[in-house]
């Protein structure tokens, strides 16, 4: 697995220079809390080569707003959908509800403090 | 023709997964299947809750599930059993105290029967099923009691006598 | 026509349908059924109850120190992880029977959280008198060593 | 242009295994857009094994996210343990997982058959494929000890070894089983009425496959070969057990048919290779470590790949614990492939993607 750092204003960019439907295969998005902040990882592997996982990774603050990819990987809403439910997290267009319910507490995941 | 006397014949199935694991879910196709055969017993899956007498559910009931749970138990007609499939369908099993569940089925709807085992073995789902049936006889023979009572109502209580309304209705409608 | 030769065969075959509860099916000597438990055997180190991933084993204690096993079968999701984590064979083992049904009058899901609490509310319990009793006896030590000393004292 | 209606399907229904509710808007008998709502299920397992269980606890939480590949969770969540610990584990258990998985994925592929014949309402195949698929069961039975719920891998290996007796009914059981696998393949290949329902029904092409990052059965009856039985040598050898890659071209029920029936003669391939070629050794590796950094692991499910991501600390509860299942990356395809279809092959439609909701919302 090789991690590449980018950050939020590099990170549509980034992607959109790395992503080709018919070579990489958009896996699954993922957050992990680091400290106060979180790091939110995208994870494609290659038809290609199989053995390659790549994976963008840029540490946020929660409030922050991450730009979505929805333009560039067409099926990256579920997961976008999903972290922000389950990670209180904000992704642009994306609403709250699709995992819990909405009058539940959100961000299960995060660690209580 | 009495109802009653065919529905210990002919029990309807329904069956509801309220988040468990599939794992009992296929374990009650399975039975459905030819190896086990359920409908040695007259019994048949049917999609509709009005039609049907037993509740197959499996699974820890879940935040979303649990209203489509309540539901479906309030639109099937009495007498119904509830059998509860699995461990964490009887008391939550591995899933209990997980935040988005609720151990076990009996903290929403009366459950009759715990079928125990994760995942239940068809030949427990068939003994759960079959004491479910004596269940379903007593509760019809509870239910004709009630209807005999309800013959002479007390009218001081001020019980609406609806034998009586459909008698009188009757010659008015021929 | 083939087919008619088929569906006349299978008139002469065996039916692949079980007898099920009229007749015994096979159940492999090695199936992961109900948990048994030998008082005589175990050691008490509530290994089992530590490793069980539902929570299905649970010890209690009165306030002499001897503890009781409790399983609940309904809870149980026969893994299997408490007999590989025992300490001493034999003293928790696994049965090749499943798990009879249980009725609405066993009450196995809300009394089990109760009894879950009680047996964890009277180990905390014998615990408290234990390091009571102890604080006790430590005190009374202290008290007969400083009488002991005075003795000395005085003695001299 | 007819006018449209919302038709829902699920969450409770006669053709749904699991609930799962789909909102379609047709027009006619035509259905133009689809709604999915899939996470019914979510009981929230990722967040009690990063706070409630212990790590090796975890395997048999995991298991119960699914019931139809809970040996696929098991195994997955297994390797991600064993590269948190950094310990290679005995060529014998791996064999023995490579051998459940494969029995597992026999069960599962022809309990899929079964529902989508069931659901193109040809209950008389149905039952076939149910009696014919009894046999795996009581294998996995033999080999495990129940007939779901393997809790086969943990931490370090497995739990059971394979017994003489039981490898030598394995042979003897599959040996039976494959006529009666060519006649399944005969009637799913060459049924005229079952041909109507299913040839053409819920198609998706390679470049939308590819589009959506489809994966599994799904992906390979369009014509995307993507198996990650192919690509992870270093977990599990299977190419050295002779896997094969399968794939259709016309992504339809049909494709899916055929994709999931002929992987089944690789199945039975792959499981006599490795009960004739099972090495000797020990069965689990112990190590008092406990896990430490970051790891991912791939591993194929019946459904298609599953992903595991896990964070240790150094302790024995887990930081951070992310499953991906194989149907959470069908989720926006199964949606659109519903397009242009007519209302009422739905049902064989949602049986043939083979959803499994409640890997997907844990």
């Amino acid at each position: 697995m090789n991690k590449v750092m980018t950050s939020i204003e590099n990170l549509k960019k980034d992607i959109g220079d790395f992503y080709k439907p018919e070579l990489h295969h958009f896996m699954v998005m993922n957050a992990v809390e680091v400290g106060d902040q979180i790091e939110v990882q995208w994870f494609f592997s290659d038809y290609a080569h199989p053995c390659d996982t790549t994976c963008f990774y840029t540490l946020v603050r929660p409030e922050t707003e991450i730009p979505s990819i929805k333009d560039i990987v067409a099926s990256a809403w579920v997961a976008e959908a999903e972290l922000v439910d389950l990670m209180n997290i904000k992704v642009e267009n994306t609403q709250k509800g699709f995992v819990l319910e909405p009058d539940f507490e959100s961000g299960p995941l995060r660690k209580k403090k | 023709m009495n109802l009653a006397s065919y529905r210990k014949k002919s029990p309807w199935i329904l069956h509801y997964n309220a988040g468990g694991c599939n794992g009992c879910d296929i374990e009650i196709l399975a039975c459905l299947g030819p190896k086990y055969d359920i409908e040695r017993f007259g019994m048949i899956n049917t999609g509709n809750p009005k039609q049907s007498d037993i509740l197959l559910v499996t699974g820890p009931v879940t935040k979303r599930s649990r209203e489509r749970l309540v539901e479906i138990y309030a639109q099937m007609p009495e007498p119904k059993v509830v059998v509860s499939c699995g461990a964490c369908a009887c008391t939550g099993g591995v899933f209990r105290g997980m935040y988005n569940c609720e151990g076990g089925v009996d903290q929403y709807i009366p459950v009759d029967v715990y079928v125990c085992g994760c995942g239940t073995r068809p030949e427990q789902i068939i003994d759960g099923v079959v004491q479910a049936l004596g269940i379903l006889e007593q509760k019809t023979k509870a239910m004709e009691v009630s209807v005999r009572l309800q013959k002479e109502p007390l009218k001081e209580e001020g019980q609406i006598n609806r034998r009586n309304i459909a008698d009188q209705i009757k010659p008015a409608l021929s | 026509m083939k087919t008619f030769f088929k569906a006349l065969g299978n008139v002469f075959k065996k039916p692949v349908t079980t007898k099920y509860p009229f007749e015994q099916t096979f159940i492999p000597d090695d199936y992961r059924g109900l948990i048994g438990f030998d008082e005589n055997l175990c050691i008490w180190c509530r290994r089992c109850e530590m490793v069980c991933p539902p929570g299905a084993i649970v010890f209690s204690q009165d306030m002499e120190g001897k503890q009781t096993y409790h399983f609940n079968r309904a809870v149980c999701i026969y893994c299997g992880e408490c007999v590989r984590a025992c300490p001493k064979e034999g003293a928790i083992f696994q049965t090749a029977e499943p798990a009879p049904c249980a009725l609405k009058a066993e009450n196995i899901n809300n009394g089990w959280n109760k009894l879950f609490d009680e047996a964890l509310a009277s180990r905390e319990a014998y615990a408290a008198e234990k390091k009571r009793k102890a604080a006790e006896k430590a005190a009374a030590d202290k008290a007969a060593a400083a009488k002991k000393e005075e003795e000395n004292k005085t003695g001299n | 242009m007819g006018r449209q209606y919302e038709i829902p399907i699920g969450a409770q229904h006669i053709s749904l295994l699991e609930p799962l509710h789909f909102k379609f808007t047709t027009e006619n008998e035509k259905i133009v857009a689809t709604e999915a709502n899939v996470y019914y299920v979510h009981r929230g397992i990722e967040q009690a094994c990063c706070s409630k269980f212990k790590f090796r606890q975890v395997s048999f939480v995991v298991g119960r996210v699914c019931g139809l590949c809970s040996i696929s969770h098991t195994t997955a969540y297994s390797q991600v343990a064993e590269k948190l610990l950094k310990i290679e584990i005995p060529l014998r258990a791996k064999y023995l997982r490579m051998l459940v998985i494969e029995l597992d994925r026999i069960h599962s592929h022809l309990l899929c058959l079964s529902h989508v014949a069931e659901n193109s309402g040809f209950e008389a195949l149905f039952m076939k494929t149910m009696q014919y698929r009894e046999f795996s069961m009581e294998l996995l039975e033999a080999v495990c000890g129940n007939r779901i719920q393997y809790d086969f891998s943990i931490v370090g290996g497995v739990a059971r070894d394979l017994k003489p007796q039981v490898a030598q009914s394995i042979l003897e059981r599959l040996k039976k089983f494959i006529p009666q696998l060519d006649e399944l393949m005969d009637i799913y290949k060459n049924n005229w009425t079952l041909s109507l329902k299913n040839k053409g029904a819920g198609a998706i092409t390679k470049e939308d496959a590819m589009r959506l990052n489809v994966v599994g059965p799904f992906a390979r009856a369009a014509g995307l070969a993507i198996d990650v039985r192919n690509e992870t040598e270093d977990l599990l050898p299977w190419k050295q057990v002779g896997f094969e890659m399968i794939t259709e071209t016309s992504g339809d029920v049909y494709a899916r048919n055929m994709v999931r029936l002929r992987e089944l003669y690789v199945s039975i391939r792959i499981i006599e290779n490795i009960i004739n070629g099972l090495p000797e050794s020990a069965l689990i590796t112990e190590t008092k470590a406990f896990p430490d950094g970051e790891a991912t692991v791939r591993l194929e499910a019946p459904r298609g790949e599953l992903f595991y991501y896990a964070k240790g600390n150094k302790t024995q509860i887990l930081e951070r614990l992310k499953i991906k299942a194989p149907t959470f990356s069908n989720v926006a395809a199964m949606a659109e492939a519903f397009t242009g279809n007519e209302y009422g092959s739905a049902p064989a439609i949602i049986a043939s993607y083979d959803p499994c909701l409640s890997c997907t919302a844990r």
